[in-house]
C-alpha cells in the first residue's frame, strides 16, 4: 500500500491544511482548526453544517462556500467528529437564524452530531437532516440502516442553495427530510482499502472478485460477486437503485461516483451505461454529476446515485455555487 | 459483609486500569471490528479511556469529588473519540456522574447504581436493545446481574462477579446474532458467527470493575 | 487489473460518448464523431484546438467550453488523433479567424498535428504552440524531448481566455510561445499502467518502489527509487521544477495534478508540502489548482507544475470558463 | 539481367505481404515497444498496413495507377494509425506517390527511387537522423545501400538484398545508442541494450521488398 503520506496520526492534518491552503479563497479554519469553514459567513441565513470522518475528500470540506455549506467538521479516517469540533462549527457558522446538521446515516455520525446539538442547543435553535440513500437490502428491515454515501453531496448543495435564498431553518428541514426518500445510490468495489492507522484492509478481493453494495468506509457491502464488465456491474448498479425508488418517478438527476481510485474515464464509461439504462426505462435525465466527489481513500470503485427531484429542486441544483468541489454560476 | 466506599483516589485508579486494560486489548479489538465493522474499535477504546484516565489523574483528590470525575472523563473520552464508542461512553459516564451527584464517596449501593448507569446511558445514546448485536448486550445483562445479586444481599465483588459472567455471556452471544444496529447491520448474514467488538470490548471494561472491587 | 470497461476496442468511444451525454450543456460530437466541439461556436473568435491520446481524462476534453477549448480530438489510448480528426475539427472550429493548435510535445502528436495543419493550411490559418512543461533532464539536452505533461492545462486555460477577449491569431501564437520556459512540471508514479489493448504493463513497481520523471503515457521515467513518504517525494519534485525555471522567478501558480488512481485527500497533502516548499524558498503563490486532471490511465502517482506568470496572465487564469473540468466566473 | 516492371497489381500483393508479416510480428514489436515505448507499435504497424493493404486491394487494378495506389495507402495508414508510426509511413507512401507520379508501371530504376522516397519522406517528417535510435537507423543505410548497389549494376533482387543486410546490421546498432528522438529519448542510458522497435518494423518492410521481387 503505497500512499502520499507522511505519518498515520499526521495525514488529516496535513491534508486538509493543504486544502485549506489551496482554496483559502473560500474557506479557513474555524477556533483552533476544529472545523473547515467558509471565508465569509453570511448573516441572517440559516446556517448548514455537515461533516463526518476523513477519508471522503472531497466530502464534505470540499463543498464549503458560497450556495453550500457553512461549516464542515472533519474527524479521524471513517470516524465521525467529536461533539466538540461540531458544536463548536455551530457557535462560528449560525449568526441568529439557526443552522441544519446534515448528517450521514451512520450511528457514530449520528450519534456525535446528536451530542452536539444537546450542548449547543441552548444558544442555538438546531434541526437535524439524516441523510441514508444506500439501496435498502433485505436484511436493513425498516430502511434504519440505510447509510449515507454519495446522495448526501446532492442533500447538501439542495439545502445550501435554499438557505442562500433565505429559507427558514424550518422550511430547510422540511426540505431536507422530503429529499430523502427521492435519492438513492448504490456502489461496487474493485479493491479494499486499509486504513493506515490500522494498516488493516477490511476486505481484500481477488482479481476476479468485487463487492456489491459497499458503503464509504471501507466496509464490506452485502455481496461478494465475481468481476464482470462494466456494462453489467453498472446495469446492476443502474437497476437497483431504480428498483429502490421508481415510485418515485419523473425527472431526475444521474450522479456517477468514484471512490477514490477510479479515473474519469472509467466513471464517463461507467456514467454512458448508466444514462443509456435509465433512458431505456423510461426516465428523463436532466441533470447529471460524473466525478470524484465521494470517496473511500483510494478505493477502486464507484456509485450510482438517482435523484428525483422537483422543478424547485432543479433550480436549486442550478444556483451559484462557488466551492472547491461544486463550482458553477459563480 | 464489608463494605466499601469509593472515593476520587479509587475512582482514578479505576480508570488507570481500564486504560492499562484497553491497551492491551486494542489489537484483538481492532482485529474483531475488521471482520464485521471498520477495524478501528480498539483504537477508539484505547484513545477514549486513555484520555479519560490522564484528565482524571490530573483532577485535585481533596477538590474533586466523584462526580467531577465522571464528568471529566465522558468529557476527555469524547473529545478524544469520534467514534461510536465515543458518545455511547460519554453518556454512559455523564449518567455515572450524574448518580455521584452530591456525594464525597460512594457506598456499595451507589456503585452498582453507577454501574446500571452506565449501560443505561449506553442504551439511550444509541437506542439498541438487547439482541442488535452491540455492547448493549454485554453491558445490559451485566447491569442486570448486578443489580440482582445486590438484591440478593451480595457483596460488591460478588455484584461484579455476576455481572462479568452475564456480560462474558452475553458478548459470547452475540455470535450468533445477526447487527441491527451499528455498522455491521449491514452485513446481513454475513456477520454471524462474529463477536461484536463493542461487547467484547464492553466485557473488558466490566472485568475492570470486577478485579477493582476483588 | 479491473477496470469499468466492456472490451479494449470499444472503451475509448463509450467514455467519450458518457462524458458528452454528462456535458450536453457545453459540448456536441463533431463531424462523424471525430472529435468533441464545444456547442457554440463564436464567430469571429480565434479557435483552440487541443487533442491527444485518450488516457488522460479529463485533458482534453473536459476542457471544451467557453473560455477554453473549442475542440478537442481523442486518439486510442496514449496514441494521438489522426490528420484527418485534427483537419475536420480545424475545419468545423475555425470561423475565420484562424486558429492555434496546442500540441503536447510527442513525436506522434507533433506530426499528426503537422499533418493535419499542412492538410488544412489552404483554407485555414494555423499556428501550432508545443507545451513541453516537463523537466529538463541531463540526457534531453537541448530541451527538445522536453514532453508535454499537466502544465498543458495552465496553456490552454489562458490561450483559451485570451482568445474568448478577443486576440489574434499572432498575439496567441506569442502568448503560447512565451508560455513555455516559464511553465514546469514533473511527475512520480506509484504503479505502472496497463493499456487494455496490449495488456502490456511498460514498467512494473514492488511494493518499496516509485518510478521518477514519469511522463502520462505509463513510459518510464528517468529514474526508479525507493518508495518514500510524501514528504520526500513531493520536496524533491518541488525542488527538481523549482531549479529548472528559478530563473523566471516573480509570482507563481502552483498546481499538483493526480494521474488518475490518487485521491484527492493525497493530492491535498502533497499540495500542502509543495506550497510550503515553495513559500520557503521565496515564492509568492498566488494561485493554486489540486486534482486529478491530466491522467496516465488509473496510475497511481502525481505531478507538481510550478508556473510564473505575469499579472495580465493571472487575469487570463481567472476569466471566466466553463468546462466539464474546469469552470469558475460563469 | 532481368528486368520487372511493377504495376499496380504488383503492388497489391506488396503490401498484403506486408500486412501479413506486421500480423505475423506485431507482438514482437510490441514487446520491443513495451521495454522503451509504450507497447502499441506492433498494433499500430499491423493496424496500418492492414489498412492499407485492404484499401489498395480494393482499388480497380485497370483504372489505378502506382502514384493512386501509394496515395490511397497513405490516406488509409494515416487514418487507421495515429502513432507516430502513422505520420511517419503515411509521408513516405505519399513521397513513393510522387514518384510514381505519370507512370502506369515501375521499372526497376524507379522502384529504387520510390525506395528511396519511403526513407526520405520518414527522415523529413520525423527529423530524425542516423544515431538517434529511430526506425531511420534502418530505413537510411537501407536506401543508401540499395541505391549503391543499383549504381554498381545489380538486379532489384540485388538491390532489396543490400538494403535488406544494411537495414538489420542499421536497428541491430540501435541497441547501442541512447534515443534522441521518439519516446525513448526520455529514456537515457535505460534505453541501451534494446533495439529500437521502429527500426525492427523497419526490417520487416524492406524484408517484405526483398522478398517479393527475389
Ligand atoms: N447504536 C448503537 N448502540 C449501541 N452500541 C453501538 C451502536 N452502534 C455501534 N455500537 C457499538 O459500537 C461498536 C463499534 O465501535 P467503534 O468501532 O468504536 O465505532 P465505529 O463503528 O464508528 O467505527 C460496535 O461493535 C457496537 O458494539
Ligand atoms: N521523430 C521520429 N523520427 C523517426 N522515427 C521516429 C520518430 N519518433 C518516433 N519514431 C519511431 O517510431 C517508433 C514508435 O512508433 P509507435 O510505437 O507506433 O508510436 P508511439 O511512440 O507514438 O507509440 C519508434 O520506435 C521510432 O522508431
Ligand atoms: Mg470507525
Ligand atoms: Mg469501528
Ligand atoms: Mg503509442
Ligand atoms: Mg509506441
Amino acid at each position: 500500500m503505497k500512499k502520499f503520506i507522511n505519518t498515520a496520526e499526521t495525514m488529516v492534518a496535513e491534508s486538509v491544511e493543504g486544502f485549506v491552503r489551496a482554496h483559502e479563497e473560500f474557506v479557513v479554519f474555524g477556533v483552533d482548526r476544529k472545523f473547515i469553514r467558509r471565508r465569509h459567513i453570511v448573516p441572517g441565513k440559516v446556517a448548514i453544517i455537515s461533516g463526518g470522518g476523513a477519508g471522503h475528500e472531497p466530502m464534505h470540506i470540499g463543498f464549503v462556500g458560497h450556495g453550500m455549506l457553512d461549516a464542515a467538521c472533519v474527524g479521524h479516517i471513517f470516524t465521525s467528529p467529536t461533539p466538540s469540533q461540531i458544536a463548536s462549527a455551530i457557535e462560528e457558522a449560525d449568526t441568529g437564524a439557526g443552522c441544519v446538521l446534515v448528517v450521514k446515516n451512520y450511528d457514530g455520525d449520528v450519534m456525535n452530531f446528536e451530542m452536539a446539538a444537546e450542548m449547543a442547543s441552548g444558544r442555538h435553535k438546531i434541526e437535524t437532516v439524516i441523510v441514508g440513500d444506500d439501496i435498502e437490502t433485505a436484511r436493513t428491515g425498516d430502511g434504519r440502516g440505510r447509510r449515507g454515501i454519495a446522495g448526501t453531496v446532492i442533500v447538501e448543495k439542495l439545502l445550501g442553495a435554499a438557505a442562500e435564498r433565505g429559507m427558514t431553518l424550518a422550511e430547510l428541514k422540511g426540505l431536507g427530510d422530503s429529499l430523502a426518500p427521492r435519492i438513492r445510490s448504490m456502489g461496487v468495489a474493485l479493491t479494499g482499502v486499509a486504513v493506515p492507522h490500522t494498516q488493516r484492509s477490511t476486505f481484500a478481493l481477488g482479481p476476479g472478485e468485487m463487492e456489491m453494495g459497499v458503503g464509504i468506509h471501507g466496509e464490506p457491502g452485502h455481496s461478494r460477486e465475481p468481476f464482470s464488465n462494466a456494462d453489467t456491474i453498472v446495469r446492476h448498479l443502474s437497476e437497483t437503485v431504480y428498483d429502490d425508488i421508481a415510485r418515485a418517478a419523473g425527472k431526475a438527476l444521474l450522479f456517477v461516483n468514484g471512490l477514490g481510485g477510479t479515473p474519469p474515464a472509467e466513471l464517463y464509461l461507467a456514467y454512458n451505461t448508466a444514462h443509456q439504462f435509465m433512458v431505456n426505462h423510461g426516465l428523463r435525465i436532466e441533470r447529471s454529476l460524473v466525478g470524484t466527489y465521494a470517496t473511500s481513500l483510494d478505493m477502486q470503485g464507484l456509485s450510482v446515485t438517482l435523484a428525483f427531484l422537483t422543478d424547485e429542486e432543479f433550480s436549486l441544483w442550478d444556483s451559484p455555487v462557488a466551492t472547491a468541489a461544486l463550482r458553477w454560476g459563480c | 459483609m464489608t463494605m466499601t466506599m469509593t472515593g476520587t483516589e479509587e475512582l482514578k485508579s479505576l480508570f488507570a486500569r481500564i486504560a492499562e486494560a484497553m491497551a492491551r486489548e486494542k489489537d484483538r479489538l481492532c482485529e474483531l471490528d475488521g471482520v464485521i465493522g471498520d477495524a478501528d474499535h480498539g483504537i477508539a477504546m484505547e484513545l477514549g479511556f486513555a484520555a479519560a484516565a490522564k484528565a482524571v489523574s490530573e483532577l485535585d483528590t481533596t477538590a474533586a469529588d466523584p462526580t467531577l470525575v465522571f464528568n471529566t472523563a465522558a468529557k476527555s473520552f469524547l473529545n478524544a473519540v469520534g467514534a461510536s464508542s465515543g458518545p455511547l461512553y460519554a453518556t454512559a459516564l455523564m449518567r455515572a456522574g450524574a448518580v455521584a451527584k452530591g456525594k464525597s464517596t460512594l457506598n456499595d449501593d451507589d456503585m452498582v447504581e453507577i454501574f446500571a448507569a452506565l449501560a443505561k446511558g449506553i442504551q439511550d445514546r444509541g437506542k439498541a436493545e438487547v439482541g442488535e448485536k452491540t455492547m448493549v448486550d454485554a453491558w445490559a445483562p451485566a447491569a442486570a446481574a448486578c443489580r440482582a445479586a445486590r438484591d440478593q444481599g451480595l457483596s460488591l465483588a460478588g455484584c461484579f462477579a455476576a455481572a462479568l459472567k452475564a456480560g462474558e455471556a452475553g458478548a459470547e452471544a452475540t455470535k450468533d446474532m445477526v447487527a441491527a444496529k451499528g455498522r455491521s447491520s449491514r452485513l446481513g448474514d454475513r456477520a454471524l458467527g462474529h463477536m461484536d467488538p463493542g461487547a467484547a470490548s464492553a466485557v473488558v471494561v466490566i472485568a475492570c470493575f470486577h478485579d477493582h472491587f476483588m
